[in-house]
């Protein structure tokens, strides 16, 4: 599974991709979110106010419960301030 | 017709090309955003614009579709520039063309309302006091969100 | 700023022009009227828009003035053609510059319903059952009428 | 005074524009209009249906009871068909 982040998010985190391998019992984007912020202290960091991270699966937007696999793109960034 | 580039654009070019040979046009509205110096309260020099490549052309093309689907439209045309944009650069062109200009007033707005909130953008703004990420604007959100509504 | 002319005018000419140097422009919005292929149920093949010099010079200044109390404008152009259009050629321009893009959406529009309405030009129609003077259209004074309850 | 007249209405009349001197009761849109139909057979043909006429005098649009004078300049014409 290829993770991306965006923005803030990118410098909190320290990289802008990174390949994860998260366990089988990581199903959805809220189980992803939670595993991603064990992965160290920057990572903690930076998912700490999940109201502040939007997501996207595959370049569309998602909410905690939808689904993630291990082929899948995963986005993390903040609200838009497009345009 | 989606572009999203670093370079500039030409808006009466692009309206020209867009219009040409279209005898069925009879309004074509066209929205430039540029780059202004004030954001909120802040003196703004300059702004960095990032994207999410491969989202933002899918997510546009997808906005597109939906303003084609719901007005009356012959032609449209949206094109997002990325990267770091100076005082008075253009960030984005809108154009819609229908033959009517009710529609064609409609679908533009509609367009700017979701770029401003549905698009991968983030903006990094310049100010005396150091760069800073722009954080989302709660009156962009309710002008997107009207449209829900219709 | 106001033009009644025979001659086509250049959208993005005009456009770079009442923009450039204005740092607080964050939105113009440009509409371009163009003469289309059906007034109605006819086959419209060019037309020629009459209109009383003197008083529209007047009552488009007037409007224009209007737009500019009621909207933050920075800027604001109403260019408008008159004599023998053909099929696809450009009309009318209206430009509104605002440091807020739903300022320069509603100033825009507002216009270009003013203008559909109140300005004193008269459409003579070429169709292949002969020339007709275009009838008022009922809707068109609707649109104007939802501004003056605003 | 000064008459000028618009779209139809000048082919209906025949001219685009005529100097006419009322008589002073002729005080306002109304009684202009009315004197004007006397003109002749076209003046009136024209002038049959006041609901089709639109009056602007010294170029700001006015109402049938406006006042009108010997140095206005007063235009007939049908509704408005701009842009």
């Amino acid at each position: 599974m290829k993770v991306l982040y965006f923005a803030w998010l990118r410098s909190k985190v320290g990289v802008a991709e990174e390949e994860v391998a998260p366990p089988a019992a990581v199903t959805d984007v809220a189980k992803l979110l939670d595993w991603l912020k064990t992965r160290g202290p920057r990572h903690a960091a930076a998912l700490a106010d999940l109201s502040a991270v939007r997501v996207a699966v595959n370049q569309d937007y998602a909410r905690l419960h939808d689904k993630v696999g291990p082929g899948d793109e995963v986005a993390l960034f903040p609200p838009v301030t497009g345009g | 017709m989606i572009r999203v580039q670093r370079e500039d654009f030409d808006p009466g070019a692009e309206l020209a090309r867009l219009t040409a040979g279209n005898h069925r046009i009879g309004g074509a509205v066209s929205f430039v955003g540029l780059v202004r110096d004030f954001g909120g309260d802040k003196a703004v020099r300059a702004m960095t614009l990032e994207h999410y490549p491969g989202m933002t052309e899918k997510q546009l093309a997808a906005i597109e579709r939906e303003a084609g689907a719901r007005w009356p439209l012959e032609a449209s045309l949206i094109v997002h520039r990325y990267g770091r944009l100076a005082l008075g650069e253009r960030i984005v062109l809108v154009i819609t063309a229908s033959p009517h200009r009710e529609a064609a007033f409609a679908a533009c707005q509609f367009l700017v309302d979701w770029l401003k909130t549905k698009a991968p953008f983030w903006k990094l703004e310049e100010t005396p006091d150091g760069a800073a990420w722009v954080e989302a604007r709660e009156a962009d959100d309710q002008a997107a969100a009207k449209w829900r509504q219709g």
